[in-house]
């Protein structure tokens, strides 16, 4: 299966060829962050993690979106779901390859990184989180490839891959948890001492996952012919719908408490990131805008269920989380500080290569494996439902 | 070209390959480096351990030692011989660099020599020898 | 025949110090109380300095009343200079302590009503030494960690530089070398090392100068501003000084139990 | 003849290897796991030692005296002479990973039909006769001493290879099987050891031309038939000359197309197509040959085989040759022929269309044209009216036959021409095409009915794969370019996956064709009724 | 056990220990002229095969062919798996030799619910391809033992082997590749049915001395440390042609030394050779165009064969009969 990776047009080589070359040159980036220290990107003493780790957060919902494929598939044998639940657990498989690389993007010492396992440490979350990433990952390439190449063998998959592809389904709920709990049980951070931090996570990543599975799929439809199927993608697109609702709920929730309560330790946060005079605020309201565009949006069935009009509405809703998750979520804990003192955080162009980079591997292994998939669909002859 | 002289063309260049050192080292004597002990080192008589043994050991004992230091506060190496010292790379007298004054001459000449791996002690710990130039 | 089974009994020696001491081959399965046996099963043996100061528990009082601004700027130097902490400027700065204000260092114990002594005192903030510390929680390595006289240290061997004690940090006592620390460190202190690119550090509590038999720099220079002994000990200065003193602690309410007390 | 079982029974295959060291198990030669030895007169014939009446099953096979010497020359000779066997002796690192790319041991399980194996039989007394190692340590080394018992071990399993060269494609050295198998068989031929399904057609050949021993009158007589049932069916009749000096090409296909359906069909194909282009051509009786199973017997037969294709062509005087549709013909053109009996007399020209004036530049030396090359050239120039229409009905899937594809490449031209002649065409999965195809299970002359059971076997890999767009698509028709296919997978398909028929490309390519001046068909050229005949395209 | 396995296994151990002692013993022999005649051995063993083998002609152009062919200029011509110029064969060749490009298609198959069914088998090639390379590592590291000054370009190697910091003296990734390839290939060897069916003695014996190799080479730098100054002393000394063999290494070195000369003493006498091998593999190198380009077969026999005019003494009367022109009219 492999080899289908390694052969296509001349278009798919040049698109591969750019990836490359972006790669590359955030490889040069990375060597002078290793060279110089993390002194090249805009963290500070204040604001310790910024863009590298907000994209980690965000995308491990993205790897954890792919669930809203396998389990109806799997839990509830829904059919229409069948031929592109690969799809999305290759797509966790990519996102989580990002995830690790942005980790490491992160490390002041990364060629110490087998410290993790070496000095194991359970209470620590990030041990646990490094456990179930790589658990995730490894699931659903085992999955993902046993169901494949089953497929291709016009065979049922073995038995045990539906153990696994069973276990992957708390496990992906697992990966996001654990990851909120990364930051919900910080006792000096008010903004994320929340119990709601990882449902609101779970339900962005069921948002922001789904809704980036519609547009890929219509990049697929529109570069290879290969169609996912109308009612795949209508009941994708009400998953999407309902858990930006529920994501959106959830906030307002965490605003209310926040903010009747008048705490300040919490509530100042979302002073800064809302009517601060910070760099944030602009694109925190443009968020808000935008999520509660795409609700009102996925809620009407006229453009719900105009196929051409979903991606754009998808689009919408992934940006609408991505700014909330992956550029609010982290730097607002930050600022301001446990001294309350306020120090802005903004990405250096370095550290945005250097993501760049990242996003592109993520994108390399996507292709491959997305091109993968549609050569063994294209040679079943499988490209349309049935 | 024949299949011979292309194989033998291949020889050549494997027997390139296995006598390289043998050009390269051409004209040059090879010699290990004199070990330099320094004045302080030869007046205190005898190291942490037998000197063979430190030669093979001492990377594990300084990796043991910072562990013990830091981790556990205790700063006292009893020796085999019941002889107590300081652990410490470079901090005072009796620290490994009150002895061996001379990092070039002590560590990286051996080092160097032996080709194994970069020390990067001093990337934390002060060498006095060098700080003063 | 001795000579080479001495040598034999060394070579099992330094095999088992290796494993011991988190040396790669086994130290997946090693933790701290094995290591020590392991390490004296093997013949070696370490000790405490005989000159060492020793205590149950840390604890240090500052007297904010007694510090002003030219002796909280000697503090901090003094602090800095012995542990080459590098001068660095701005938000990517590095300081172990440092004075600051009260409604800073007290954020949600100040009110508007305030002493105008303490208003303008600087007030020195530092790592806390918890007693329950959630930056050791956090740490996936253990390079920061609690030892048993309760002094939170930083083993700068083992950091990776992941700043999830700086997130978890509720006092903001942690910094990180975000570039080369060397050419800001002005003068050299032979006796403590610096660090690498790439690893957080912070105070600790003077453990070097614990060993020597010495108090903390900064209770050395803080002419009696700040006292420094064993929390443990009813008889010790710092717990007649809290018997005989109103004092508070910083974010009481996080549960982390500071070591750090503020004559206020 | 013996028994075989059903397809359900069959496919229950163990592939667990037993306890034993392979050395010592000896191998199974009961009836129906071998083929029949040569009978003397063929022998005599062709020359060859040791002609008697003998069988695989006896105990005793009447080796000539000095039989190990006669190995052990041979075996040197050979490595002397083959650069390939002395360093396929020497170089597998038995990593494996050929062991299951083989369709006999996919299909029984027999761990000596691991292409490592079976090279491994050899081996062993290489090491013994040829090493040091093996002459000093023996087992250890992996040596064994030459024994009637190995002697019987290589007629068994060389002779269940067909020299697919599958294995080949998959090892890291490429090593080929094919080439220790050819060896073996050499030296078997030594001792006068050999099969009659091989040797009697190689005796055939070299008396009349043609493995199937037609005659030059009766070759005239089958192909004036053919003419005859293309007149009724299209109203137009094909004027094929034989023997004529001074055509421009002559027309070589293998003699199981003159002889046995389906291949007959795709003789038909042939003579249409001539017809329609109007080729100035020539059909030999003499080079009425193209297969050539020397290739299965000794490279000195082959070459003498081979020998009429230029000897004839000098004398009609022919400016190139057309091939037609054949695979181990194809091994032999491609890889051989130039080298045996070329260069071509100064009469030849590079080959060249007269109809669309390409130049097949791929066959400037040896002068020959593979005739789905040469369609695939005429279709691609808009030469010819086709009706794809009429061959609706069918649901193709094409088999590359092993030589094509494993010795010269040819995948993509009848691909082509299949995909202008037919409107279903559907590929087999991937792992079983194109350089990754398997054999149909009865190649290099193992075609013989004695041995069903193991051709059943050995075509299961094919089959399986046929049945899986059998089963998916309906695909109704298997399309090949060889002629042992078309003899051989019509009962392989019986058995494994029936309601397949067998085709030939030109077979298809006769049926859309259409020829000027034709009538209204009603049935194609089986003779089959056209249910939508005519229009179906229009 | 499996006979094959219980001597590859003893001949290890006796070797190893051999060495171990004999470095006591015998330290000149084990120091300086076993290494010297393994090379020497290595290097005459090695051109001996090759000229052994290229003494053999190639008679026919047998490439296998895993393409399409070049033929028309609108059909995709499969460039690197059929090639039909020398440049093409050349890319075909490196692509073998460094990416092991046939393997990489390798699959396994069996026989489920009737169906034929193709399954991923990655492992050998990416487990051949970790061991080849650590190989190489190694062995590219293993030069500072024999210059003097180390080149800046080994120390960039080690830097890059060692580049996760992991314990004192620090981990060196190749090593433990290595190791752990070769163990894997031979565990494939034992667990596999059929792969152990087939393995020889010859087989398990590499595979086991490579793994021992980077065994020993593993516990002198971690565990029973010799003292790397000497050793350095001795291969340069080795390296300058005025051998000397100082006191005091410990067996261990010895017997890892003793295991390379081994290696290196038996490796042209094995299927190691496969190294030189592949570059002589004629369905590999060689270009397929036959068709285009004539191939010259050195001992081309000349052969009688049935003639034209043969065939027509045998058949021409029934050849006039059928009307078919005949050359001689009797």
């Amino acid at each position: 299966m492999l080899e289908k990776a390694i052969n296509g047009s001349s278009k798919y080589w040049i698109w591969i060829a750019s990836l490359l070359l972006i790669i590359g040159v955030a490889g040069l980036a990375w060597m002078k962050q290793l060279d110089q220290g993390l002194v090249i990107t805009g963290m500070s003493r204040d604001v310790t993690w910024g863009f590298y780790i907000a994209q980690f957060t965000f995308l491990v919902g993205v790897a954890a979106g792919g669930v809203m494929l396998v389990l109806p598939y799997y839990l509830h044998d829904y059919k229409a779901f069948g031929r592109i639940t690969v799809l999305g657990e290759f797509l966790a498989i990519a996102s989580i390859v990002m995830c690790l690389l942005f980790i490491i993007a992160d490390m002041g010492f990364p060629s110490r990184l087998m410290n993790v396992i070496i000095y194991a440490s359970p209470d620590s979350m990030l041990f646990w989180d490094m456990i179930v990433l790589n658990g995730y990952l490894f699931l659903n390439i085992l999955v993902g490839w046993n169901v494949l190449e089953a497929e291709r063998n016009g065979v049922p998959a073995k038995k045990w891959v539906k153990i696994f592809a069973l276990i992957s389904i708390p496990w992906a709920f697992g990966i996001h948890t654990v990851t909120a709990y990364l930051y919900c049980g910080l006792p000096g951070r008010g903004f994320w001492l929340s119990a709601i931090i990882a449902p609101r996570f779970l339900a962005s990543a069921f948002a922001a996952g789904p809704a980036f599975l519609i547009i890929l799929a219509t990049i697929l439809k529109k570069t290879t012919g290969f169609d996912s199927g109308e009612k795949a993608l209508r009941t994708l697109s009400k998953i999407v719908c309902y858990a930006l609702i529920a994501n959106v709920f959830f906030f307002i929730c965490e605003v209310f408490v926040v903010f009747y309560s008048q705490n300040p330790e919490h509530m100042d946060h979302f002073i800064y990131l809302f009517w601060g005079t910070g760099n944030l605020v602009p694109f925190m309201w443009a968020s808000m805008i935008l999520m509660v565009t795409g609700i009102v949006l996925l809620l009407i069935p006229k453009y719900r269920n105009n196929l051409s009009l979903l991606p754009w509405i998808c689009g919408i809703v992934f940006i609408g989380t991505w700014l909330d998750k992956g550029l609010g979520f982290v730097t607002g804990g930050f600022v301001p500080n446990p001294l309350h003192e306020y120090t802005e955080y903004a990405p250096t162009a370095l550290e945005l290569v250097i993501s760049m980079g990242i996003f592109a591997t993520g994108f390399l292994v996507l292709t491959l494996l997305f091109k993968m998939v549609v050569g063994i669909k294209q040679e079943s002859g499988d490209t349309t439902p049935h | 070209m024949s299949d011979k002289l292309k194989v033998l063309a291949g020889l050549l260049v494997l027997a390139v390959l296995i006598t390289l050192p043998f050009w390269l080292n051409a004209g040059k004597s090879g010699a290990a480096p004199e070990i330099v002990i320094a004045e302080a080192a030869k007046k205190a008589g005898n190291c942490v351990e037998s000197k063979e043994w430190m030669a093979a050991n001492h990377m594990a004992l300084l990796d043991q030692w910072r562990d013990v230091v830091v981790r556990e506060g205790k700063h006292i190496y009893v020796s085999e011989s019941g002889q107590e010292f300081n652990m410490s790379l470079s901090s005072g007298e009796n620290s490994c660099l009150g002895c061996h004054t001379s990092t070039a001459e002590f560590c990286d000449s051996c080092h160097d020599y032996t080709g194994v791996g970069t020390l990067y002690c001093w990337e934390c710990h002060i060498d006095p020898s060098k700080e003063n130039k | 025949m001795k000579e080479s089974r001495r040598k034999f009994l060394k070579i099992a020696g330094v095999s088992a110090i290796g494993i011991g001491t988190g040396s790669v081959l086994t130290a997946f399965a090693s933790s701290g109380s094995k290591e020590e046996k392991a390490a004296q099963a093997a013949g070696a043996r370490f000790k405490h300095r005989a000159e060492s100061l020793k205590a149950g528990h840390w604890g240090m009082v500052i007297d904010t009343r007694k510090i002003d601004a030219d002796l909280a700027a000697k503090i901090q130097e003094t602090c800095h200079s012995i542990h080459n902490v590098p001068g660095i400027e701005g938000k990517q700065e590095l300081k172990w302590i440092w004075p600051s204000d009260y409604k800073h260092v007290f954020p949600m114990q100040t009110n508007p009503y305030v002493s105008e002594q303490l208003k303008k005192a600087p007030i020195l903030a530092l790592c806390n030494h918890c007693e329950n510390p959630p930056c050791v929680r956090v740490c996936p390595t253990k390079a920061t960690f609690q030892r048993e006289d309760g002094i939170i240290m930083m083993d700068f061997h083992r950091c990776i530089g992941c700043r999830f004690c700086m997130a978890g940090c509720p006092y903001g006592a942690r910094s990180f070398n975000f570039r080369d620390p060397k050419p800001f460190i002005k003068e050299m202190d032979p006796m403590y090392p610096h660090r690498m690119i790439g690893v957080v550090e912070k105070c600790n509590f003077c453990d070097e100068r614990l060993a020597r038999g010495q108090m903390p720099a900064c209770v050395e220079v803080s002419k009696g501003a700040i006292l420094f002994g064993d929390l443990d000990d009813p008889d010790s200065n710092v717990r007649k000084a809290l018997r005989a003193n109103t004092t508070i602690r910083r974010k009481p309410s996080l549960g982390t139990s500071p070591s750090v007390y503020y004559i206020v | 003849m013996v028994d075989i079982p059903n397809a359900d029974e069959l496919i229950q295959i163990d592939r667990t290897p037993g306890k034993e060291s392979w050395m010592d198990v000896p191998p199974d030669l009961s009836e129906g796991r071998f083929c029949y030895p040569a009978k003397p007169k063929t022998l005599e014939y062709l020359g060859l030692p040791n002609a008697r009446v003998w069988s695989p099953s006896d105990e005793d096979w009447q080796l000539p005296p000095d039989w190990q010497k006669i190995v052990h020359e041979g075996f040197k000779e050979r490595l002397d002479k083959y650069r390939s066997l002395k360093v396929f002796m020497d170089i597998c690192v038995r990593c494996g990973a050929c062991a299951d790319k083989c369709h006999y041991y996919i299909g029984s399980g027999d761990p000596k039909n691991m292409p490592v194996l079976r090279a491994e039989l050899l081996r062993s007394i290489y090491r013994n006769d040829f090493t040091m190692a093996g002459k000093i340590l023996g087992r250890i080394a992996g040596a064994r001493k030459l024994t009637p018992q190995v002697i019987k071990e290589w007629f068994s399993y060389f002779y269940q290879c067909t020299e697919c060269r599958r294995c080949s494609v998959y090892c890291p050295y490429g090593i080929d099987t094919a080439e220790i198998t050819m060896m073996a068989r050499e030296l078997l031929n030594l001792l006068g050891l050999n099969i009659n399904w091989i040797k009697d057609p190689v005796a055939n050949c070299s008396r009349t031309g043609n493995h199937l021993g037609i005659q030059p009158q009766n070759m005239v007589e089958i192909i004036d038939f053919f003419c005859d049932d293309i007149e009724e069916i299209t109203g137009v009749r094909p004027n094929p000359t034989f023997n004529r000096k001074g055509a421009e090409v002559l027309f070589i296909t293998p003699s199981g197309d003159a002889f046995a359906d389906p291949g007959t069909y795709t003789y038909m194909g042939y003579l249409m197509l001539f017809e329609a282009i109007g080729l100035d051509y020539t059909i030999s009786t003499y080079a009425s040959e193209g297969g050539n199973f020397g290739l299965f017997t000794s490279s000195d037969m082959m070459k003498k085989i081979n020998a009429k294709m230029y000897h004839e062509a000098e004398r009609l005087g022919v400016k190139w040759i057309l091939g037609g549709e054949c695979g181990h013909m194809w091994r032999v053109i491609n890889q051989y022929m130039d080298t045996m009996n070329g260069p071509t007399g100064p009469k030849m020209e590079i080959p060249k269309s007269p109809i669309t004036g390409t130049v097949f530049k791929n066959a400037a030396s040896t002068k020959m044209v593979h005739i789905a090359e040469f369609t695939a050239d005429l279709i691609r120039n808009g030469k010819l009216n086709l009706k794809p229409g009429r061959n609706d009905h069918l649901k193709v899937t094409y088999h590359d036959s092993c030589n094509p594809a494993r010795a010269m490449g040819m995948l993509d031209e009848p691909r082509y021409v299949l995909q202008n002649v037919c409107n279903n065409f559907y590929e087999m999965p991937e792992n079983t095409i194109r350089e990754q195809t398997f054999c149909c299970g009865s190649g290099s002359g193992l075609n013989t009915e004695e041995i069903m059971e193991l051709r059943m076997r050995g075509g299961l890999p094919r089959a399986n794969a046929v049945k899986h767009v059998h089963d998916k698509y309906g695909v109704n028709m298997l399309s090949c370019v060889c002629a042992i296919d078309r003899a051989v997978l019509p009962p392989l398909m019986d058995y494994w996956v029936p309601g397949v028929s067998v085709t030939g490309l030109h077979e298809l390519v006769g049926n859309a064709l259409v020829l000027d001046g034709e009538h209204e068909r009603e049935t194609n050229l089986r003779f089959e009724p056209l249910e939508n005949a005519e229009g179906a395209d229009e | 056990m499996n006979q094959h396995l219980l001597y590859s296994l003893a001949a290890v151990l006796v070797l190893g220990l051999i060495g171990y002692a004999g470095g006591s013993g015998m330290p000149y022999l084990f120091g300086v002229i076993i290494p010297y005649a393994a090379m020497v051995l290595f290097f005459a063993g090695f051109a001996m095969r090759m000229l052994g083998w290229v003494k053999s002609p190639v008679p026919f152009r047998i490439p296998t062919t895993c393409g399409q062919q070049q033929s028309f200029s609108w059909i995709q011509h499969s460039k690197y798996d059929n090639p039909s110029n020398k440049r093409d064969v050349l890319v075909r060749m490196l692509l073998e030799i460094f990416l092991f490009r046939s393997l990489f298609r390798n699959t396994k198959n069996e026989i489920r619910e009737g169906k034929v069914v193709y399954n991923l088998e990655i492992w050998l090639w990416l487990f051949g391809l970790i061991f080849h390379y650590s190989f190489l590592v190694v062995l590219v590291r293993h030069l500072r033992f024999f210059l003097e000054p180390i080149p800046a370009l080994l120390k960039v190697v080690e830097m890059l082997d060692g580049i996760l910091q992991i314990g004192l003296p620090g981990i060196l990734l190749s090593g433990f590749l290595l190791l752990g390839a070769a163990l894997f290939l031979f565990a494939r060897r034992i667990l596999i049915p059929q792969v152990r069916y087939i393995s020889l003695t010859a087989d398990y014996f590499p595979v086991l001395l490579i793994a021992s190799i980077a065994g020993t080479g593993i516990l002198m730098r971690y565990v029973a440390k010799v003292d790397i100054f000497t050793v350095k002393q001795m291969t340069m000394s080795l390296a300058t042609f005025s051998p000397v063999v100082p006191e005091g290494i410990g067996g261990l070195f010895y017997a890892h030394f003793f295991l390379v000369c081994v290696l290196f003493a038996y490796f042209p006498f094995s299927k190691l050779m496969h190294s030189g091998g592949i570059f002589l593999s004629p369905t590999r190198n060689m270009a397929n165009n036959s068709r285009a380009v004539r191939h010259i077969n050195p001992w081309n026999p000349k052969l009688k064969f049935v003639t034209y005019a043969d065939y027509e003494d045998e058949f021409r009367e029934k050849m006039i009969e059928a009307g078919l022109p005949v050359e001689k009219k009797e």
